[in-house]
């Protein structure tokens, strides 16, 4: 095996492990397709792509807090409170569609900004700075909507960004497909990426290396919001619709399917393409049950042992004490 | 330890401020009974929040309390609704509940090696699911929330004189933990393994027993909650508790446990649980916008924790500083003797400062 | 006269049913000579709203106006402020335990009608599914229950699918992907309310089987008249939610210039609701409109 | 029995026969044998990565063996005996990697799993406890107190209490993995005393250095481990220091002795440093460093030397003072300090200086940044290359880049440290203790790396307490004392001795 492949935090065990995570995937994909007949249509397949795709974009860039040894909880937040900003942009002031998600997007990065820097500057600890920032977050996005549901009209072109379709596929998906490929590049093959793994690794050798953590961390925060606000402006004009308590725990399920996809909480190792796969494996779960018509109580529960299991899996099975051969005692002389 | 006792003076303080305020500003706030509602409301967070303080000592999270307050609420409904066992038989059973899913969480972290946020926010899903499973089904299999009459079960809403029973336990739960936590081997045990697990198991901790202790207790403590809840609303639902994470979570670090682990007590966690209590009810009382709530009790932990951070550095500095200082002019004369006694036919002259 | 303290305590003061009920009760409340109403919002969590009932207790409101996240896990609370002499008005779902009046939607029956209108459009046979609210959601299953009882008359129509999209907009969207994928044949989808409808709309449009499937909601909210004038959503039942504010408010003023604390039984009220279709939906004035 | 007649008898203390171990890899450790007595201080020495630190866990049961058996005290040892056994059975361990817990007093450190507890009560008598540890420090003379914080204490006090902590446990084997890497002389020669004191009381040290003249001095008995296999046992008579470094590495080194001329550079100057104050940690410091000159920074521990050096790096700001580089104004920082030519070897191997789960390719990589990147990305291609290139330089073990850095012996995380720094192009390197727990083999072979970098031209600034190591490879040295430079040796003849002397504050006439 070439050594190429193991560079910044790979290391051969990690490669096996993505490809044991495929075969979990396809795993699901089989038992799935026996279950429910219809789950591997081309048009199923399809639309839990496009389910999938508003978790899929947080995803590309919220894998850069855990990554950096942190953690950021407000992304659901964000999500709602991009399609409420965008709203009052677009249909308030106004404006029209293209300069207003820009400063929609201007605001993500500038909470990202705050986050990043309440964490780095202050040194108060990620979970908390960025569960504060959920908790204020909703606070804001239900003042500004007035803690209205809000039914999004128009304009036309921002509508259709949500259910156009290109080539038979809806648009969502070429949007994550493309921020998943330029987070994984930006992971594995920039100056950032590097330094973003380095910082979660060992802060401090990190520093002596030449690497500024801080701002490291600051820009995985800031690129963290940036991301879930674009998903927030997906979410909006897929659902034609802005209200505070949108996507309230998408920030679990952001988390579960990054940590699925081999990205240690304590920083210093994770996956893009891991993560996407663990959202999409979320997804499919998700999808099969509603294929199968199971009731609504058994879906948490399932997704949840899914969920255990992969993790499981995914880490190189070990077998339980009492599951296992005994062995007899040392080396047979005794 | 006067750094800590001092952070805690300045939050009692602030506590006393917000109060005095309260009650200049709404006459009903300093009401006995707004008292009381206020520590119940306390102490139904509050007990969770000192078994959620446990779990952060070991650097550990546990995100199933929420769930396990439903599932706990739901078992408990069971009993009342399809037997016939009286309330004071099924009620240490149902608390066995949430040791259940503790020993659950522990298996799966200690055993597999998996983080903890993960397991317990898995289980937070699977207990969801349960509880929707094993909730009371009406006739036509919906989900029907039974309204509970038993009076013994109900007993645990009342008060003795004018307090609650719940803050009465709060107290004793708070007391019983703060001993054992500084007094006992397996309180010591808990915090080694939070502050340095490779360490604890090289001095023969067992570190897995401690994880396990934490987690089941934080059960535990989580399902004594889910009584008083459904007690106090004489129902029980499926939701029951799901979501309150965030203000445990907010109570815990408001007090000061850290998230580093191996540092935390639970009087810090008391303070914190009636620090929220107080903000919650005050932006109540005055009449505030409600979508102000969450913006205030976000900014809140931020600037609680933004100041801690702060004042542990600038504690810490002078700390240092002096020590530095008793090290220049005293230490550093024994350790002249000593390193002279050292080299051998040391010709020179002791340098006294 | 003395300024009454009136309290409006909604599960949440995010929907439009919930905001539009706050309207009625207010423009009553400022009719009859500018009393202040205060409203505060549970976010849809049934502790929030007993610890606010607890607060407004302790407060010493005059009259409260409560729409119960849950019929049994308000009924302490209800019990406690009338034994305080606080009268009680519940919106929509009714406690426990009796109290001063209860201004409700008839859920059930409207569930009911809704299916009934439904089996008409697509001619008394085929295959529909609902799309639920989370269990134990009582309003929801109210409604539910209804429309389930009216198709269940029907033996040619038959219930392919039942799921819970938590009353949301995104998962019913999901949700309605799964139904069409896994039904080649749909004909009707309830949705338990109009946000609801709304997604499963959108998904619709997309899979372009809009035509084929009638998709009923439930409240009538503004954007859902809206969107039945379109003809995307079949139709959804409409209760004039500012009427019924007004009504719980008149009915507030009523009994506190009376001076009456205590009530052996709970007056229940029933708003009519109409079946808003395409082909009426113009019948509804546009001031009425929430 | 009595302790003289347990002493003699003739059922060894610890009894290793045929030990097998491997970490899902080579075999680190191949049948390995290993045995000694009771009374007898038995000294295990091995170069980096040799499975000294390997063979102790498996005895205390941290790891498992994979095939092999083991008696104590006459009794067979399952092959996985609990975490606990060791002290179970009575075995003490000194660890490599400190094992103490933070936000707890020395007392509370001392006595952990063990606190005394009330008559008759589950509860801990935390009075008792804090009388009885500082009994047990007055008793060996330390100067700790009991209720004193771990967090306050320097690392060398560190050490002290996990020492202390062995003694506390009424055990038959204290074993110590490298007790003195972080020791002073003074302390050192405690714990020599105390060691001793063991010995008399016919307890079984098993003792692990890297520091030969430890070995000599102390040692009863000495087995030598090379690439995992036993190769010797040598009693003591057969100690020659010469024998066991050709035992140990497979081939002789130079003789060393003990007096060292200084050598004034004359070459220009690199760095000029003008009255450089930081508040608490040092003040008025001047020097100047020359191209291709090692300036030794030698005191004792917590003379600010450590601070100094961090702040010419520019990872700690200054207060006052001003320094020049290559004739211009320099203001420290660490990213300019890279780009400039700076190289920093820090202090505390594990917390600075390596990232234990990333590949030694990633480890190397982050530091060289500048060398592999191209507008903001990074050639995984150069990055390898370099890699193999500090593998090759160092001669790392194993030698595949590839491996989690974490899993290297603790010899070779320090190479990984030093050599990501060699393969660059540099022009002033700071070292801060750069052999701590090097093997004396690699040792040699460090100092041969850094006189060949300062004949290129290189300046270096060394800070460390190994005297020998400073007072050999100095050009020039400087003494530290509270912060203050309190003597310089830049020409004559210097022994040990004078640089000691001068760092506690007693000046020798001799040089300058
Ligand atoms: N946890 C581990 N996983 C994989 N390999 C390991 C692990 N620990 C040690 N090794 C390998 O085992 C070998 C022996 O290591 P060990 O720590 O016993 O050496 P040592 O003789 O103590 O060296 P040093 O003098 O450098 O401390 C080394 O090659 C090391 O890379
Ligand atoms: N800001 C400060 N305030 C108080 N004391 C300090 C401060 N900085 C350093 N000290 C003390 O002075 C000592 C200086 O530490 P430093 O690590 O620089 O010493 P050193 O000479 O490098 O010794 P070592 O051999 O431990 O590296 C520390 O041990 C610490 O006790
Ligand atoms: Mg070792
Ligand atoms: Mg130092």
């Amino acid at each position: 095996m070439s050594d190429t492949k193991t560079v910044g935090g790979g290391g051969t065990k990690l490669l096996l492990a993505r490809f044991r995570l495929f075969f979990i995937l396809i795993l699901l994909m089989a038992v799935l397709s026996v279950v429910s007949p219809r789950f591997l249509s081309l048009e199923n397949l399809s639309n839990v792509l496009w389910s999938v795709c508003i978790i899929g974009i947080m995803c590309s860039g919220f894998i850069y807090s855990p990554i950096t040894g942190g953690i950021d909880l407000s992304v659901g937040s964000m999500v709602a409170l991009a399609g409420i900003i965008a709203n009052v942009l677009m249909n308030i002031v106004h404006m029209p569609m293209l300069p207003a998600l820009l400063l929609t997007l201007v605001f993500g990065l500038l909470v990202g900004l705050v986050n990043g820097v309440v964490t780095t500057k202050f040194r108060v600890p990620p979970f908390i700075v960025t569960m504060a920032a959920k908790t204020y977050l909703f606070g804001i996005a239900m003042f500004v909507s007035n803690g209205d549901t809000i039914t999004i009209m128009g304009p036309k072109d921002f509508l259709s960004i949500g259910v156009g379709k290109f080539l038979g596929l809806p648009i969502p998906i070429y949007i994550m497909v493309v921020m998943i490929i330029a987070s994984h590049i930006l992971l594995k093959h920039t100056v950032f990426g590097r330094r973003a793994i380095a910082v979660g690794a060992n802060e401090v050798s990190a520093k002596l290396s030449g690497v500024n953590p801080d701002s490291t961390r600051i820009l995985a925060y800031v690129i963290s919001s940036g991301t879930a606000t674009v998903a927030g402006i997906v979410m909006a004009s897929l659902t034609q619709q802005a209200y505070a308590p949108n996507a309230a725990g998408y920030e679990f399920d952001v988390i579960t399917a990054v940590v699925i996809g081999g990205t240690s909480l304590l920083g210093g190792s994770g996956s893009v393409a891991g993560a996407l796969i663990g959202a999409v494996m979320v997804g499919f779960i998700n999808n099969g049950l509603n294929l199968m018509n199971m009731p609504a109580s058994f879906h948490p529960l399932v997704t949840g042992i899914v969920i255990l299991i992969a993790l499981i899996l995914n880490q190189g099975f070990t077998l339980p004490a009492w599951m296992k051969p005994k062995k007899r005692a040392a080396g047979g002389q005794a | 330890m006067p750094i800590a006792t001092l952070r805690r003076m300045i939050l009692i303080g602030l506590l006393l401020a917000i109060g005095a305020v309260l009650s200049f500003l709404n006459p009903s706030f300093l009401k006995l009974d707004n008292l009381m509602t206020l520590l119940q409301e306390a102490s139904q967070t509050g007990i969770v929040a000192i078994g959620f303080t446990l779990v952060l000592i070991t650097a550990g999270i546990d995100m199933s309390i929420g769930a396990v307050i439903a599932v706990t609420a739901m078992v408990c409904v069971n009993f009342l609704s399809y037997t016939p066992i009286p309330a004071f038989l099924f009620i240490p059973l149902s608390l066995l509940t949430g040791c259940l899913v503790g020993l659950f969480n522990g298996y799966f972290i200690t055993h597999f090696k998996l983080p903890e946020f993960i397991v317990t926010l898995a289980s937070r899903g699977i207990l969801a699911g349960i509880a929707l499973i094993i909730a009371v089904k009406d006739s036509d299999g919906f989900v029907s929330n039974v309204y509970i009459q038993d009076p013994v079960y109900l007993s645990f809403g009342g008060t003795v004189g004018p307090v609650y029973i719940v803050t009465i336990v709060f107290i004793v739960l708070a007391f019983l933990t703060q001993f054992f936590l500084k007094r006992t081997r397996a309180g010591t045990n808990i915090y080694a393994t939070g502050a340095n697990p490779a360490a604890a198991r090289l001095s023969g901790i067992n570190t897995d027993r401690s994880i396990y202790g934490v987690y089941m207790f934080s059960g535990f403590c989580a399902s004594l909650a889910a009584i008083f809840i459904s007690a106090r609303m004489m129902t029980a639902m499926p939701e029951f508790g799901l979501g309150s994470e965030m203000d445990v979570i907010a109570s815990v670090v408001i007090g000061g446990t850290p998230f580093t682990g191996g540092v935390g007590d639970i009087w810090g966690t008391v303070i914190g649980t009636l620090f929220l209590a107080l903000i919650k009810n005050g932006i109540l009382k005055l009449g505030i916008s409600p979508y102000v709530q969450p913006i205030a009790i976000g900014g809140i932990i931020v600037v609680v924790v933004m100041f801690d951070v702060w004042y542990k550095a600038f504690a810490e500095g002078i700390a240092k500083r002096s020590a530095y200082r008793r090290k220049q002019s005293g230490e550093a004369a024994a350790a002249v003797a000593a390193e002279a006694d050292a080299v051998a036919g040391g010709d020179g002259k002791g340098e006294r400062s | 006269q003395s300024v009454y303290k009136i309290g409006y305590l909604p599960s949440t003061l995010g929907q439009a049913a919930t905001k539009a009920w706050g309207v009625g009760i207010d423009n009553a409340l400022k009719a009859a000579g500018n009393i202040p109403l205060q409203s505060v919002d549970a976010m849809m969590k049934a502790e929030t709203q007993v610890s606010m009932m607890d607060d407004f207790i302790n407060q010493g409101f005059d009259f409260i106006i409560l729409q119960p996240i849950d019929a049994a896990a308000l009924t302490a609370s209800v019990k406690k402020a009338e034994s305080k002499g606080i009268p009680v008005i519940t919106l929509n779902t009714d406690t426990l335990a009796p109290h001063f009046a209860c201004v409700s939607m008839d859920d059930y029956g409207a569930g009911y009608k809704v299916g009934e209108a439904m089996a008409k459009q697509i001619g008394g046979k085929g295959n529909v599914a609902i799309i639920q609210s989370p269990p134990g959601a009582i309003a929801g299953v109210d409604r539910e229950k209804g429309f389930r009882a009216a198709i269940a008359k029907i033996p040619a129509i038959k219930i392919v699918g039942a799921q819970n999209a938590e009353w949301n907009k995104d998962k019913a969207l999901a949700l309605m992907n799964a139904f069409l994928q896994a039904n080649k044949q749909l004909d009707g989808v309830f949705a338990v309310n109009d946000n609801m409808a709304e997604g499963a709309a959108i998904a619709a449009e997309a899979a372009g089987r809009l035509k084929d499937v009638k998709i009923w909601g439930f409240n009538g909210q503004l954007s859902t008249l809206l969107q039945i004038e379109q003809g995307k959503v079949a139709g959804t039942a409409y209760t004039n939610a500012y009427e019924q504010g007004a009504t719980a408010a008149r009915m507030a003023l009523d009994v506190l210039r009376s001076g009456t604390k205590t009530f052996a039984k709970t007056q229940v009220i029933t708003v009519p609701p109409f079946m808003a279709t395409i082909e009426n939906v113009g019948q509804i004035p546009a001031n009425i409109r929430w | 029995m009595s302790e003289k007649a347990l002493a003699d008898s003739p059922v060894a203390l610890l009894e290793c026969r045929r030990i097998n171990k491997s970490y899902n890899g080579p075999m680190v450790l191949s049948e390995v044998d290993f045995s000694m007595k009771r009374g007898e201080i038995h000294a295990l020495v091995g170069e980096n990565g040799a499975g000294k630190s390997t063979l102790i866990k498996i005895v205390t049961g941290v790891t498992n063996r994979n095939s092999g058996e083991m008696l104590f005290e006459g009794r067979p040892i399952g092959i996985e005996h609990s975490k606990t056994a060791a002290q179970v059975l009575g075995i003490a361990v000194i660890y490599q990697e400190l094992s103490l817990i933070h936000g707890m007093s020395v007392a509370q450190n001392l006595f952990l799993t063990r606190e005394p507890r009330l008559p008759g009560l589950p509860f801990i008598d935390i009075g008792k406890m804090n009388s009885l540890a500082q009994e047990l420090i007055d008793r060996y003379g330390f100067t700790l107190k009991a209720t004193d914080v771990i967090d306050s204490l320097s690392i060398a006090q560190r050490q002290t209490v996990e020492i202390l902590k062995a003694l506390n446990s009424k055990a038959s084997l204290v074993i110590m993995d490298e007790p003195t890497s972080s020791l002073t002389s003074t302390e050192s020669a405690q714990l020599f005393g105390i060691i001793k004191r063991l010995k008399e009381d016919g307890i079984g040290v098993l003792y692990i250095s890297h520091r030969m003249e430890e070995v000599y001095a102390l040692s009863d008995r000495v087995t030598v481990l090379r690439d995992g296999r036993k190769v010797a046992v040598l009693e003591k008579a057969e100690i020659h220091p010469e024998e066991i470094i050709r035992l140990m590495i497979g081939r002789k080194l130079d003789d060393r002795d003990s007096v060292h001329t200084m050598r004034k550079s004359d070459r220009e100057v690199v760095l000029e440093v003008k009255g450089l104050s930081s508040e608490g940690k040092f003040s008025g410091i001047d020097f100047q460093l020359h191209a291709g000159e090692i300036l030794g920074i030698g005191g004792l521990v917590g003379s600010g030397r450590t601070e100094l050096v961090r702040a010419l790096y520019g990872i700690d700001p200054h207060d006052s003072g001003s320094v020049e580089y290559l004739g211009k104004p320099w203001e420290p920082g660490v990213a300019g300090s890279i780009r400039g030519g700076f190289g920093f070897i820090p202090e505390e191997r594990r917390l600075q200086g390596i990232m234990g789960l990333i590949s030694m390719t990633g480890n190397i990589g982050i530091t060289n940044i500048d060398v592999i990147r191209k507008m903001g990305f990074v050639s995984d291609r150069k990055e390898l290359d370099l890699a193999r290139k500090a593998i090759g330089l160092l001669n790392i073990k194993p030698a595949d880049p590839s491996v989690l850095v974490g899993n290297l012996s603790g010899g070779n995380q320090q190479k990984i440290v030093v050599g990501k720094w060699l393969i660059r192009d540099l022009k002033l390197l700071i070292v801060d203790e750069p052999t701590v727990g090097i093997d004396i083999g690699a040792k040699e072979e460090m100092y041969q790396t850094f006189a060949r970098l300062a004949e290129a031209g290189v300046s270096i600034i060394l800070v460390s307490s190994d005297l020998p190591e400073l007072t050999r490879i100095s050009h020039r040295i400087l003494v530290l004392r509270k912060g203050r430079i309190i003597k310089e040796f830049s020409e004559g003849q210097v022994t040990e001795e004078d640089v000691l002397k001068a760092s506690s504050g007693i000046l020798p006439g001799g040089a300058k």
